[in-house]
């Protein structure tokens, strides 16, 4: 398992090839990968605050649970934080499993709970000022399928 | 003496990252009782609890848990990471 | 919308940065990749015998289902056939949205189809003789749930 | 004529990838019994039609199914891809 909280840029495809090729024994790997949508030119930069300790604590812990709850052979979380543009790659996951079923899962149950229960606050920084981004229900539904 | 630390739109109307507190609060309820009280920019922070989360020592909990033993507090909205 | 069906292999790396960067407007980035898993030193190699023509038409059939089912930016497909080794890449799906929900869901409606529905045939060289991998009822029953 | 295509064990057991065949059948069940009579290794190829797939020009199909009209049947296991 790894883990990283950086300000920095990451690349996804060497991050994946490194990941994959790390995988000894994996039949499948599934990656996610967020990233700035500039809503039609509106959104000028996006400014992503977090909790330095607590975030990678609460990362941690939510990879734990993953591996405890399907058979992974490994997985590797990258969190930005700071200022980002639009098309900017914000954070990644990455699963590595025997199985697809196991693989796909656990990166759905890593993204909903980074979502709603790792320390990051998105603030838009639009042409008309600036706004913290809202937490949606739905994202704190998503949690209830787990 | 407990370290308060508040993020994103809390620490904007509150105007600063962290501070630390004296205090003789003995659940997080009481903390924001005793820091509404003090200044309206923390009674406006704190005004709606149902828009706000808090972690004790680096962990999510509750605002009826007591704070003994706790060093560290922190306030903030939900997080919206990912 | 991409697919490819060749013999030689794939960057895993290249192509996911490649086909994140052309994603213009997406948020959510999804990648699955399949790799021949050595079954611990017992798979010396597998032959992956297709259709061609036909494996053309029911990877671009199923692609535009999922593109009628989700709201996607982008799809890519590549399958390879021939000769593989444990550890080597078989195949990689990616699907990019302005959302993770219809990433995700896209990525394993894709992997689930090309599972039983896109022609190939998987025969395992192993040390102690060939034999063609049997279909599992479990992927024929993963068809369901779409 | 038509044309008949096997894959995976279905091509080993008959022994060959594929073949032009002058048939009269009206469906895939009538070409699979003119073929299953004609030797043992076609016979025992299509001994199982439950662990047997078909494919008429190149689209899944059954074997039920007309031939008036398609230029190429191909005859195989159950997909293992992805």
């Amino acid at each position: 398992m790894r883990l990283v909280v950086q300000a920095g840029p990451f690349d996804l495809g060497a991050e994946s090839t490194a990941f994959a090729t790390g995988a000894v024994g994996a039949g499948a790997v599934v990656t996610f990968t967020g990233i700035v949508r500039d809503n039609g030119g509106t959104l000028a930069a996006m400014e992503i605050e977090h909790y330095p300790g607590m975030t990678e604590r609460a990362i941690a812990a939510i990879m734990d649970e993953a591996q405890a709850r399907w058979h992974l052979i490994d997985a590797l979380v990258i969190h930005r934080h700071g200022r980002l543009v639009g098309g900017e790659a914000i954070m990644m996951v990455a699963t590595a499993a025997p199985h697809r079923a196991d693989a796909f899962a656990a990166a759905e149950f890593l993204m909903d709970y980074l979502k709603s229960r790792a320390p990051f606050w998105k603030k838009e920084l639009g042409r008309d000022g600036a706004s913290w981004v809202a937490a949606k229900d739905e994202d704190e539904a998503a949690l209830n399928r787990w | 003496m407990i370290e308060v630390l508040y993020f994103a739109w809390v620490r904007e109307r509150i105007g600063l990252p962290r501070e630390r507190i004296e205090t003789r609060a003995a659940t997080v309820a009481d903390l924001i009782a005793e820091l509404s009280a003090r200044e309206d920019r923390y009674a406006m922070a704190f005004a709606d609890l149902a828009s706000l989360r808090v972690a004790l020592d680096q962990e999510l909990s509750s605002f009826d848990a007591p704070l003994a033993g706790v060093r560290e507090v922190a306030f903030f909205p939900p997080m919206t990471g990912g």
